[in-house]
C-alpha cells in the first residue's frame, strides 16, 4: 500500500522548481503553520503567494510577508495585516484582490481542467478591467480564468498514509479547492491513521490528489 | 457599541422572519444577532463555511477550528453544517441566502455600494463582500448615516471604487430606515425625534418622503 | 427547531408549477423511487426530466419513460434502458445529450450563480454544435451554459428534520449538485433522524438547500 | 471473455505502473483489472464516484450503493474515497487520472475516438467517455481489431461521430500494440504469428513498422 508519509527534510527537496505556491487557511484556521516554516528554513524568495488573506501579524503566511519573502500576493483581503497593507502602500508588494467566491472558483477551475466560468461577481467595479465580460440571457457577466500553483501547502485534521483528507469544522475553507490545482500537494496533518480506518464517505480529498504528507498542525506543536 | 450602533443593529434585527437564511458582515452587523426578536431564529451563514453559526463561545470554550469571518471564536449550534469556501460562495452567488447585512463606506441613490477600498490610502480587499451582495436576495446596509467627520455617506453617486451596481435594497441608520426603488431612496421610518429636514441635511442624495413614515423603534 | 419532514400528500400538492425536473441517481443507485412514484399518481405529462441515465426497465425514471410522460429527456447515456432508445428513435421523445462531466458541471452552476464555464470536453465534436468556441491561451473551449430545474427529486441515506443531507458510497453521485439548482428541493430519506445528531463536518448537503422531506428509499420498502 | 479479448486485457494489464490512477470503461477494459501482475496495483477511479473500486462482491455481500459505472455491484478497497459527480469529473477533467482505457467503434490515425453513436441506429450517449478522453493523461483504446462482419474499425479517418479529437494514444487488439504519433500509427508489438502483413490488411489507415517490433505476450 502507498505510504505518502515523510519527513520535512523530504519536503525541503522536493520543493524546488516553481515559485506559485497555494498556502490554506482562513484568518490563519487550517493555515499549514509547519510547512510555512518551511519555506522561510529554505529562505525562498521572489515568490508567488495564493492564500485568502495574510492571516494576522506572526502567524502563518504573515511570517512570509514580514520576511520579504513575498513579490506577489493574489488574495481576497488583507485587513488584518498591517504590514501586507504597509507594504502595498509602499509599493514594495504587488497584490491582486479577488472577491472571495471568484477566488476559490478560479482554484477550483484549474484543478477541474475547465477554461474559466462566468460570473456576476465584480460586473461594474475594478475587477471586471482588462477582463472578458460576455453576455448570457440579459446578464453581463465576467469571464475569470483558472488559478494554478506549482505548489499546495494544506492541513487536514487527518491522513491516512495514503494520502485520504478529512478536515474539521471551519478550517476546510480553501484547502479542498487548492489539493486540486497544484502539481505538488504537501499536508500537514494533525493526525496520521492507518489506510483503510477512515469511512470512503468521511473522506474530503482522495488521496489520488496528495503527494507527500508530514505530522504537524496546531495538536502536535 | 455606541448608542447609534445598537439602534440600527435593533432595527435590522426586525427585518427577518424566522428561519431566514442571512449572512452577517464584520462589525456592527455581526451585532443584529444579539437583538433578535422572539420567535425569531435565523439560520447563519459565514462565509468561511458554516450554517447555524451560533454566538461566541464562554471563555475556556474556544475551538481553534471554529471562528466566524472576522477571525473571531465562534460556536455552531445544533443543525449545523461546515463545507468548503467553493461550496460556501455556491451558496452566496446562487441566490441561496435570503439577506446579507453589510457595512458600507458609501452608498447612492443608484443601490450602488462601496465599502472595500479607499485609493491610496486603506486597501483591505473585498473579501467575500462582493459576492455577498451580487448574491443575496436581499441586501441590507447597516451603517452610521454619516462618518465621523460628518461626511456624507449616501450620496448621488458613490465616488469610491465600487463593490457591486445596484444591489442594495434597504439602508438602516440611526436616523432612519430607507428603501432604495427605480424611484430613488424612499424613508420608511424615521428614528424617534429625527425630522425629515434633519435626515435629508446628512444626506446627499435627495430622499423621498411618503404621506406615511413609521417611527423607527 | 425548523422541521422539514411532512408527507407524501402535502408534497403531491407542492409540486404543481414548473415541469422540469431533476432526478438524482446513478443507474437508479441514488434514484429517489417514491417520489417517482409520486409523479406517477398524480400522471403528470410532458415533463422535461433532467436525470444522468434513464435506469433499467421498470425502475426509477425508466417508469417515467415507459408511461410516455416525458416529453423531453436532458441526460447522458440511455444505453441501459431499450425503450428509450425505441422512443428516441421512433421520434417520440425528445433526448439531448450531455457529456457526464458538462451535465454535472452545468447543473453545479446554476446552483451556484454562475453564468456558465468553459470545459476543453466536446471540442470538435457534435456536442460542440451551435454553442460558442471560446480560446483562452492555446486552447479551445465550449462555453456550457447553468442547467436548472422548477423541482429536485433526491435520495439522501440520513436526514435530520431541518434538511441537512448525508449520502452513502456511490449513491451520492449527481445528488449534491440538484440539490442546489431546483427551486424546490424534495428529499426521500432512508433514514431521519433529530436535528443535531449529525456532526457538522458529515453533512454533505446543508439544510438550507432543502424544501421538504419524506421517508422513504430502500431500507423502507 | 473470447480469447481475443483476454489476449487484449491481458496485455493492457501490462501498461501500468504500480498506484497508478485509472479508469477502465465498461466491458473489455473492466477485465484489464483480472490480469495485473504482481506487484502492480492501481487506484481505480470509478466516474460515479469512487476511489479505489475493487472487484465484484461475492455473491450474498453486495451493497445496495456501491455499484460500478456499468451498473454492477462493486466493492471498495481499503483506502477507498467517495465523492459526488462534479468532484468525479473535476478529478477527470483535470489531469488527475494517469490513464483510462475505453473500447471504441473507430479509431483513427489522427487519434480521434468515435464511441457514443451510431446515427439511425444506436444512440447510447457518451456518457462519461467524452470527459475521460479529454481528461485522462494517457488514452489506450482496447479493442478487437475488426467489427463481427469484418469491417475496419482503424481507419484513415473516423466516419462515426467523434467522441474526441486526436486524444487515443496507445490501441490494443488481439493482433497487436500500437502507439499513435504525429507520424501516424506506429506497431510497437505484434501477436504472436501474426506479420505485419496481416494487421495491415486488417486496418484502413496506413501502419508504420519500426525495425524492432517486440512479440505481444
Amino acid at each position: 500500500m502507498m505510504d505518502k508519509v515523510t519527513n520535512i527534510e523530504e519536503i525541503k527537496k522536493s520543493v524546488t522548481a516553481g515559485k506559485t505556491i497555494m498556502i490554506g487557511g482562513f484568518l490563519n484556521v487550517g493555515a499549514p503553520e509547519k510547512l510555512v516554516d518551511m519555506l522561510i528554513e529554505k529562505d525562498m524568495k521572489d515568490l508567488t503567494i495564493i492564500t485568502n488573506d495574510t492571516s494576522f501579524p506572526g502567524k502563518g503566511p504573515a511570517k512570509l510577508i514580514e520576511r520579504k519573502m513575498v513579490k506577489k500576493l493574489i488574495c481576497t483581503h488583507i485587513g488584518t495585516n498591517p504590514e501586507t497593507g504597509r507594504q502595498l502602500n509602499a509599493g514594495e508588494i504587488e497584490v491582486e484582490f479577488n472577491p472571495q467566491g471568484t477566488f476559490v472558483e478560479r482554484i477550483r477551475s484549474a484543478g477541474a481542467g475547465l477554461g474559466g466560468f462566468l460570473t456576476p461577481t465584480g460586473v461594474g467595479t475594478l475587477v471586471a478591467q482588462g477582463k472578458q465580460i460576455i453576455s448570457v440571457g440579459d446578464r453581463d457577466y465576467i469571464l475569470e480564468l483558472p488559478l494554478k500553483a506549482d505548489i499546495a501547502l494544506i492541513k487536514a485534521w487527518k491522513a491516512d498514509r495514503m494520502g485520504n483528507l478529512v478536515y474539521r469544522r471551519s478550517a476546510r475553507n480553501f484547502t479542498p479547492l487548492m489539493a486540486m490545482a497544484a502539481e505538488l500537494v504537501i499536508v500537514e496533518a494533525e493526525n496520521i491513521v492507518e489506510t483503510g480506518s477512515l469511512d470512503p464517505d468521511e473522506v474530503m480529498t482522495p488521496s489520488i490528489l496528495v503527494d507527500m504528507i508530514i505530522p504537524g498542525g496546531y495538536e502536535n506543536e | 457599541m455606541s448608542d447609534a450602533r445598537a439602534v440600527i443593529a435593533k432595527r435590522v434585527a426586525r427585518m427577518f422572519k424566522d428561519g431566514d437564511i442571512v449572512n452577517l458582515g464584520i462589525g456592527l452587523p455581526t451585532a443584529v444577532a444579539n437583538y433578535l426578536p422572539e420567535g425569531i431564529n435565523l439560520v447563519i451563514h459565514s462565509e468561511n463555511g458554516v450554517t447555524m453559526m451560533g454566538p461566541k463561545p464562554l471563555e475556556g470554550d474556544e475551538d481553534k477550528d471554529v471562528i466566524d469571518a472576522g477571525g473571531r471564536p465562534s460556536t455552531i449550534l445544533p443543525g449545523g453544517a461546515c463545507f468548503d469556501s467553493a461550496m460556501s460562495f455556491a451558496i452566496i452567488r446562487g441566490g441561496h441566502v435570503d439577506a446579507t447585512v453589510l457595512g458600507a463606506l458609501q452608498v447612492d441613490k443608484n443601490g450602488n455600494l462601496a465599502n472595500w477600498m479607499v485609493p491610496g490610502k486603506v486597501v483591505p480587499g473585498m473579501g467575500g463582500a462582493m459576492d455577498l451582495v451580487v448574491g443575496a436576495k436581499k441586501v441590507i446596509i447597516a451603517m452610521e448615516h454619516s462618518t465621523k467627520n460628518g461626511e456624507f455617506k449616501i450620496l448621488k453617486e458613490c465616488t469610491l471604487p465600487l463593490t457591486a451596481v445596484a444591489e442594495v435594497d434597504w439602508i438602516v441608520t440611526e436616523l432612519g430606515l430607507m428603501e432604495i426603488t427605480k424611484e430613488g431612496i424612499i424613508v420608511r421610518e424615521l428614528a424617534p425625534g429625527i425630522t425629515p429636514e434633519e435626515i435629508q441635511a446628512k444626506t446627499e442624495a435627495g430622499l423621498i418622503f411618503p404621506e406615511n413614515i413609521a417611527i423607527m423603534e
